[in-house]
């Protein structure tokens, strides 16, 4: 276990501290984009130096690594910045609760992740960080707060991707690493459900367009 | 051959008498001389020598009405044993014939009343309807009473299974038996307390009103089936009260005597008592229906005989 | 096999050709014929599939019974609606309305969808699978907002906000799946591959693969429609076009639902088969139908309506699977898939000739659009369970498994909440049918092709209700094989 | 149910009425479907969907009444593929009586409805719905009797319960059928829930649907066996319409054609007692109490119905209530069939089980008639409320005097076939009575003057029903511009009134159609001793009754020969001016015997009493609501749906409100299943 590895994953829990804290949807877009860069880096982390000279997994390693930076810490931010000045919702995000209290239910969240991953589940196998499900669950846990609580449409996109970054690391940390086609494909599929939120969410929120996450409960037609 | 002949000649002589018994026990109740005996029967006769008026608004129902009652009088009396336990023509399960016999006279009668179109008639046979259906379940029990300990519903079983001493104690649900028996009796005649049948106000009364407008024979008819309607209720009160012995000269003796304290019986509860407001009268059935009620299930309680 | 590969590469090389050509009609037709192939492929494939499965790519695709089952309904209803989109969009295309780009993005997105539905059931790596599964999501949110106004985008954004957070919880189970498994395989097995996940399942922990379970089955339950997860899809199917609706009611949600029966036999296997897995259905199902049922009671707009009766047969299939029916249940899937497809079908041409899906603002329903009234009120008594339609005879073969099984009170709940169902679905059809028709409305002659788009796959649900095909039965009793349970 | 049938050379007979049977089913979905297919052509529509009825209801009667007469049993089943359950159809005592009161009244109704449709909606409406459906609606009722199979038996019972669905809503655009469509499909639909989870039940542990293995299989444990009983008294009590569970009915029967009401009220409800008799042949001996059960539910069947039906205004409503009553009355013949059967008497459960069963057909035909008379009056004239007819008999001569028999029949009145089954009812209950211990005796010992009651009171009823519509003088210009039926409306209601007469002049030959089914139910081997006697009784007072009503006419008019007979107007009590409107109502008729029950009733008055010295106008009307629908089903009806109305907040809110759902769906999960892991 190399202590690269714990560093990183402390680094994504703090980072989900951060978004937790901010109130401003650019500062929220970029810690991502942070937290994206830390994920491709944590196989390299985790797997130290040995990557480079394993041969055919080589190529494996580099490529998602690669591919995760790529998407995660440069499209997807990028597109998502983009649809930020496209629906021209205010830099602050929303006073959702005070950004004290977020942080602190953020502070209970981690807390919790621990907790779990100390009491409920089994010890980590030797050789793997005893961060890994902690932070992940942490991390997924922000996310699901993000979504849930979130008034503003992007808030909510900002949190199923921490969510996923969560549960990139909980997969990380169970399976070691995957194949490279599975890893391609959700990061791919990431990739375009993000571009297609990216550009509801601008959509929705032309002058008309009004808010598209009430609008849903009011059906079509007159019906209710 | 001989009983039918006693039993026909009673279900001939009898009846329209009876109703004179009664009308001269209410006369000398209330210190007249009355009507002779035999008056209904004048009254009768008379009737059957007349021609008829019809209302323009009848149709053949009304006419079909008297001759539907008399026939259905007749068998119904003719079923009911007179001067002995047994009827010629009795035959299994007759109490629920006998009964329902009654029920298709009651039909056409109320039936010819509504065919004049005239509210008093159908007042009445409203009236007729409503108390008919109340007095049935009381009539059905007590005639439970006395068949269940007999095993057989043929008045004929029946009457002979009454063990003759203990007079009207015999059995105390059979007292029970009588006592409702008695108040259908008055209610299917239309007699005081149910009905006046001496009323001169067409609004009070339930009977007369619905035959008010047959004349003639009609009129003799539906008369001549009353009187067998009544005499033929009665005479099962008779054999619900008294021994009446299976065969012997006492049993036709004992049955006329009977019959004739019906009469009077009913001639006095008409002199003494008052006719009840009508929206009580339903009160009085159903407590018909549950002194029978009670009478059945002393019969089941105190062991059957 | 190279049929697998070509099932699968035959709509994929569609997409970019939708994408490129010239005119929307030439769209509209390169949709039928693309699904007119796939389904000729699929033809060829799912007799020996049913045999023994077939695989491809290594051990990558497999194509089992269950999974050809599957497919059969896939490619029937992708069939239709493709022919019924040349309908739908066919006067758009003629008057504007339905222009290039839309085509093209139409196009794009439909093949998109079938090809990804395809991997969904091919897939033997249950990380594709789960890759394959969002990628759904995304090229049936692209076509729900098809028309891009504010409705269909709200949709749209509700359907792709709720399922890709809830199918993300199915990936941290596939990853909790399959970490537990990489700890029992040796170098030769691969813990993402289904088929050896079955072979090592004895040896997984059972604790770490029901809590993978759990997630996997909310995950996946979410994009199956199960209540209380299903809340997207009224939107959702409410909103997209018709053509678009009746393959997500009609086949997406199966796949969902595929996707989870997928795990049942590892989870049995890890269990020990006490039918643990299939037990954590039922509460599922039942729950499915009560919400379907309140929401039906006061629902107007047609097509929310047959989204909500969606939930109510997923979870009635849901239910059979998890009363140990899983043959009724499979049948039932076709059944519904089917008759939900031309419900959906009569709706469309029903709200074109009307002007509105409001069930209220319609009336005269069998006089002025004789075809599709006829056909909506006989495509929802089947869907609502009516004798002869096959829907009843799946329905009373759940509750048969059900109570056999010892369920009486979950079989007697199920029924109660289907007669309720039967009689708030056909109250609104019933109204617009008895309702006198709104003044100015026209009578409208059903189109030639409408005839075989409703009356044929109508008449197969009153066949298969009086009628149980050698092949389909075999076809069944080998689906549910593969789950562990026949019956 | 009497051995191998094939070793018998009479067998053949079986065989043959088998497949004139099933021979008249086919006739049947032929004729609905040509008729169906004549689309336009009505007049074509209604004479193949017309002439196809008959023909099969002949081709029926005649293997209907060779299976009674044989009375084996005999089932043929097919290879067909059904899903699930198979083809398997057969015929037995029971059966074949129920198909031969289907054939009677279908028949009848058939007949009725040509002239009916024809007079009444021709050109007006199209016909070839109400003649296919009408068709469907026979086969599937003999389906149903026929049925040897679970499946197969809940699939020809929906195909009744639709086909009249569709004939209910025959005139869909008046907005009372469109209600009246809507409850009766809500509620056999939800019958049909019990009827399944009945014969899966069934079934057992085989998960066999097939009678036979059923029967094989032997009497399941005590516990299902009862938990049958309730179901099969619930699911097919509905249809029957058994208390409370009647809701439906007064709502469904008037709201449909005349002669598609016949059919309803006469054999389709009875399709709930043939259920209900089948059901119990699975379930080997009873317990006594199913019959205290079956018992009291024919007693407030029938007294609650025949209530309902004296408060009704609308004729139809009036009779459907009425099938509520008789419905109680089978109720009781079938209870005391029970009783005996749990006793191992085997006479009072022949009496009792033989009553049902007669009063089964007779019902039939009498309700049959008597809607036929109400379609007549409503097709005269244009209403069905009884306060607004009156004087029809001099109109409508033949509707009359055939509305008079059916009225005395269901009267239970001498000497017409009402009485004889009632009489076998009050005979069996009175030797339950005689010989069971005294805690069943009293059982059985109530049905006496229960039946005594709901017969005064049908009496009553059916006065005023008479009464007001068909005597006095016309209340309405509609009234009194009446005319008599069609000839095949005619023709129709004098041979449903042939038909009471017959049965009740001859009673023997309605035993011997009784019998046979009688024998299987009961497991009684002969005819209790006396049943013959009683109702040779019966056909003798019939007889006395005719022949002295004859004497007794002959004398009046001997009497009246030659002498004055004057028309006048009616006695008026002195007032000179009587018009039809002072003329006693039906409402007014019924008051007194209603008066009593109001506490148990809701009865609603809307009444404005006269004010002042110079009233102007007053009015009062009166309405009782049906208890069981008003009590019951509309708050139950009403709570469901608020609870749904309160279920809304799980699609309120938007993504992140739904997003709690799913999160809160894991969270229940986990915790629920912690154990687990």
């Amino acid at each position: 276990m190399s202590l690269d590895a714990d560093l990183l994953l402390l680094l994504v829990i703090g980072i989900d501290l951060f978004i937790g804290s901010t109130g401003r949807l650019g500062a929220r877009i970029r810690a991502c984009a942070l937290q994206g860069l830390v994920l491709a880096a944590l196989p390299l982390a985790i797997q130290g130096t040995g990557v480079l000279t394993g041969g055919e997994r080589v190529l494996h390693t580099v490529l998602a690594v690669l591919a995760t930076f790529l998407l995660k810490a440069v499209a997807i931010p990028y597109f998502l910045l983009r649809a930020m000045r496209q629906s021209g919702v205010a830099r602050e995000a929303e006073p959702e609760h005070s950004l004290h209290l977020s942080l602190l239910l953020c502070a209970v969240l981690v807390g919790l992740s621990f907790w779990i991953g100390a009491v409920m589940l089994p010890p980590p196998e030797a050789g793997s960080s005893p961060l890994g499900v902690p932070a992940g669950l942490a991390t997924l846990l922000v996310g699901l707060y993000l979504t849930v609580g979130g008034r503003t449409e992007l808030t909510q996109v900002i949190g199923y991707l921490v969510l996923e970054n969560g549960v990139f690391v909980i997969g990380q940390r169970v399976l070691g690493e995957f194949p490279l086609v599975v890893e391609l494909g959700v990061l791919l599929d990431v990739l375009v459900a993000v571009m297609l939120m990216a550009v509801l969410v601008a959509f929705g929120h032309r002058p008309e367009g009004g808010s598209a996450g009430d609008g849903a409960a009011t059906p079509a037609g007159g019906a209710r | 051959m001989f009983d039918v002949a006693v039993h026909i000649t009673l279900l001939v002589l009898m009846p329209l008498p009876m109703l004179g018994l009664i009308n001269r026990v209410k006369s000398i109740a209330a210190g007249r001389k009355g009507p002779p005996l035999l008056q209904p029967l004048y009254d009768v006769v008379k009737l059957l020598q007349k021609g008829a008026v019809y209302s323009r608004t009848t149709t053949w129902i009304f006419v079909a009405g008297p001759i539907v009652t008399l026939a259905s009088a007749i068998l119904a009396a003719l079923i009911v044993p007179l001067a002995s336990t047994t009827s010629p023509f009795g035959f299994p399960a007759d109490v629920f014939v006998f009964a329902y016999l009654l029920g298709v006279g009651r039909f056409f009668t109320m039936a010819a009343a509504l065919d004049t179109g005239s509210a008093f008639e159908g007042m009445g046979a409203s009236r007729e309807a409503a108390f008919a259906a109340l007095a049935e379940p009381a009539l059905f029990l007590a005639l439970m009473i006395v068949c269940v300990p007999a095993d057989s519903a043929c008045f004929g079983d029946a009457f002979s299974a009454i063990p003759a001493a203990g007079g009207l104690l015999r059995h105390p649900g059979l007292l029970l038996a009588a006592l409702a028996l008695g108040v259908v009796l008055l209610a299917e005649t239309s007699r005081i307390p149910v009905d006046d049948p001496n009323t001169h106000l067409e609004l009070t009364m339930i009977h007369e009103v619905m035959v008010l407008d047959h004349s003639g024979p009609d009129f003799a008819f539906i008369q001549i089936g009353y009187a067998l309607k009544f005499f033929a209720l009665g005479a099962v009160l008779v054999h619900l009260v008294l021994p009446i012995p299976a065969t012997g000269w006492m049993a036709p003796v004992l049955f006329v005597a009977g019959q004739a304290g019906v009469a009077i019986t009913v001639g006095i509860i008409e002199s003494v008592m008052a006719r009840l407001r009508l929206s009580r009268v339903p009160q009085f059935l159903i407590g018909a229906c549950v002194v029978a009620a009670v009478g059945v299930l002393v019969l089941f309680t105190g062991g059957r005989p | 096999m190279t049929l697998l590969w070509a099932l699968l590469l035959v709509p994929v090389a569609c997409i970019p050709i939708a994408a490129l050509l010239p005119s929307a009609q030439a769209v509209l037709a390169l949709c039928v014929a693309g699904a007119v192939a796939v389904a000729g492929i699929a033809a060829a494939l799912i007799p020996s599939a049913l045999e023994s499965p077939v695989f491809a790519g290594g051990q990558q695709l497999m194509l089992d019974a269950l999974s050809a089952y599957n497919l059969g309904i896939v490619v029937f209803v992708f069939g239709f609606s493709s022919v019924y989109a040349l309908r739908y969009f066919g006067h758009g295309a003629r008057d504007g309305t339905f222009g290039r780009s839309k085509a093209r993005r139409f196009g794009a997105a439909w093949f998109g969808f079938l090809a990804s539905m395809i991997l969904v059931l091919v897939s033997n790596n249950v990380g594709m699978l789960w890759v394959a599964m969002e990628t759904t999501t995304l090229a049936s949110a692209l076509l729900v907002c098809l028309d891009f106004d504010p409705p269909s985008v709200r949709a749209s954004w509700t359907y792709l906000m709720i399922c890709s957070v809830g199918i993300a919880l199915a990936l941290l189970g596939t990853f909790l799946l399959c970490g537990e498994a990489r700890t029992v395989t040796n170098g030769a097995e691969s813990p993402f591959l289904w088929t050896d996940l079955m072979r090592v399942a004895s040896r997984m922990r059972p604790g770490a693969v029901k809590l993978a379970f759990l997630f996997l089955l909310v995950g996946y339950g979410t994009k199956a429609g199960l209540a209380p997860m299903h809340t997207w899809l009224p939107d959702a199917h409410g909103q997209a076009p018709t053509p678009v609706s009746a393959v997500l009611s009609g086949v997406l949600l199966n796949c969902a639902l595929y996707s989870i029966s997928r795990f049942l036999p590892v989870v049995e296997g890890s269990t020990g088969g006490d039918g643990w897995a299939f037990r954590l259905l039922v509460p599922f199902g039942l729950v499915s139908i009560g919400v379907a049922a309140a929401f039906i009671a006061h629902e107007h707009d047609l097509k929310r309506l047959l989204a909500y009766c969606s939930v109510e047969h997923i979870g009635i299939i849901a239910l059979g699977l998890g009363l140990g029916g899983t043959t009724a249940a499979l049948f039932h899937t076709l059944n519904h898939s089917v008759s939900k497809m031309v419900a959906f079908f009569c709706v469309g041409n029903l709200a074109h000739d009307h002007g509105t899906r409001d069930s209220r603002a319609i009336g005269g329903l069998l006089k002025t659009s004789r075809l599709a009234g006829v056909g909506l009120l006989v495509a929802v008594l089947a869907l609502a369970g009516t004798p002869p339609s096959s829907t009843f005879m799946s329905e009373l073969w759940i509750a048969r498994d059900g109570i056999a099984g010892g369920h009486l009170a979950a079989v007697v709940a199920f029924l109660l909440g289907a007669a309720v169902i039967f009689v708030v679905l056909l109250r609104p059809i019933l109204g617009m049918a008895w309702a006198p028709a709104k003044e100015g409305q026209p009578t409208v002659r059903a189109r030639a092709v409408d005839w075989p788009l409703i009356v044929l796959p109508l008449a197969l649900m009153v066949a298969l209700g009086l009628w149980m095909p050698v092949f389909l039965s075999d076809a069944l009793t080998r689906a549910a094989a593969v789950l562990g349970g026949v019956r | 149910m009497q051995g191998s049938a094939l070793a018998d050379p009479l067998s053949r007979i079986l065989t043959v009425a088998l497949v004139l049977t099933l021979l008249s089913v086919a006739l049947f979905i032929i004729a609905g479907t040509l008729s169906a297919l004549l689309g336009r052509l009505d007049r074509a529509a209604l004479a193949v969907g017309t002439a196809g009825s008959l023909l099969a209801c002949a081709v029926g009667l005649a293997g209907s009444v060779m299976a009674l007469m044989d009375g084996g049993a005999e089932t043929v089943a097919s290879s067909w593929r059904l899903p699930i359950g198979a083809i398997s159809m057969g015929i037995d005592p029971l059966s074949a009586f129920f198909c031969l009161c289907i054939f009677l009244v279908c028949g009848l109704g058939a007949l009725f409805g040509a002239g009916y449709l024809r007079r009444g909606w021709l050109g007006r409406r199209r016909l070839a719905p109400a003649l296919a459906f009408f068709n469907v609606l026979a086969a599937s009722m003999v389906g149903v009797a026929l049925a040897r199979d679970g499946v197969l038996f809940l699939l020809a019972w929906e195909a009744m319960s639709l086909s009249s669905f569709f004939l209910v809503t025959f005139e869909g655009d008046r907005p009372e059928t469109r209600r009246a469509g809507l409850v009766y499909l809500i509620a056999s639909h939800l019958g049909l829930v019990p009827l399944i989870v009945l014969f899966v039940l069934l079934g057992g542990a085989t998960g066999s649907f097939d009678f036979a293995a059923i029967l094989a299989a032997g009497a399941p444990s005590a516990l299902v066996a009862t938990t049958c009983f309730l179901l099969a008294l619930a699911g097919f009590g509905l249809k029957a319409g058994f208390w409370p569970l009647h809701a439906w009915l007064p709502e469904a029967h008037p709201a449909a054609p005349s002669h598609v009401s016949a059919v309803m009220s006469g054999v389709m409800i009875k399709l709930g007692i043939y259920g209900l008799l089948r059901t119990l042949t699975f379930l080997g001996e009873p317990p006594e109490w199913w019959g205290f059960v079956v018992i009291v539910v024919g007693i407030v069947s029938g007294v609650g119905g025949v209530l309902h039906a004296l408060a009704q205004h609308d004729l139809k409503r009036l009779l459907a209530y009425h099938s509520v009553e008789n419905i109680g009355i089978i109720a009781l013949g079938v209870g005391l069939g029970i009783v005996g059967r749990a006793n191992g008497n085997t006479t009072l459960s022949f009496l009792g089980f033989g009553g049902a069963l007669l009063h089964v057909l007779n019902h039939g035909l009498f309700k049959g008639l008597l809607f036929q008379g109400a379609g007549s009056v409503a097709h005269a004239t244009g209403t069905r409320d009884i306060d607004s007819l009156g004087g029809l008999l001099r109109r409508m001569p033949v509707t009359g005097t055939t509305f008079l028999v059916g009225s005395a029949a269901i009267s239970g009145l001498p000497p017409f076939n009402g009485f004889v089954s009632e009489l076998l009812i009050y005979v069996g209950a009175f030797v339950g009575a005689v010989e069971l211990p005294a805690s069943s005796a009293l059982w059985t010992l109530a049905v006496v003057p229960a039946l005594a009651l709901i017969g005064g009171l049908a009496s009553a009823c059916f006065v005023k029903a008479f009464g007001v519509v068909f005597l006095g003088e016309p209340r309405t210009p509609a009234a009194a511009a009446a005319h008599e039926a069609g000839p095949s409306m005619r023709w129709a209601m004098l041979l449903g009134a042939g038909l009471c007469v017959l049965i009740g002049v001859v009673p023997l030959v309605a035993l011997r159609l009784v019998e046979a089914p009688a024998f299987a139910l009961s497991g009684a081997a002969a005819l209790p001793e006396g049943v013959v006697d009683v109702l040779s009784a019966v056909a003798g007072i019939a007889l006395a009754l005719g022949v002295l009503v004859a004497v007794l006419a002959g004398l009046r008019w001997a009497l009246l020969r030659g002498r004055d007979i004057r028309q006048a107007a009616t006695w008026g009590c002195g007032y000179e001016a009587p018009t039809a409107r002072m003329q006693y109502t039906a409402a007014s008729f019924a008051d007194p015997i209603l008066a009593p029950s109001e506490s148990i009733f809701d009865r609603h008055v809307h009444a404005e009493g006269l004010v002042g010295y110079f009233p102007v106008a007053a009015s009062h009307r009166r309405h009782l609501g049906d208890m069981a629908a008003d009590r019951v089903l509309a708050p139950g009806v009403d709570a469901l749906l608020s609870v749904f109305r309160r279920i809304d907040f799980l699609q309120q809110g938007g993504v992140p409100r739904y997003l709690v759902w799913v999160l809160l769906t894991v969270v229940v999960l986990l915790v629920w299943q912690l154990g687990a892991f």
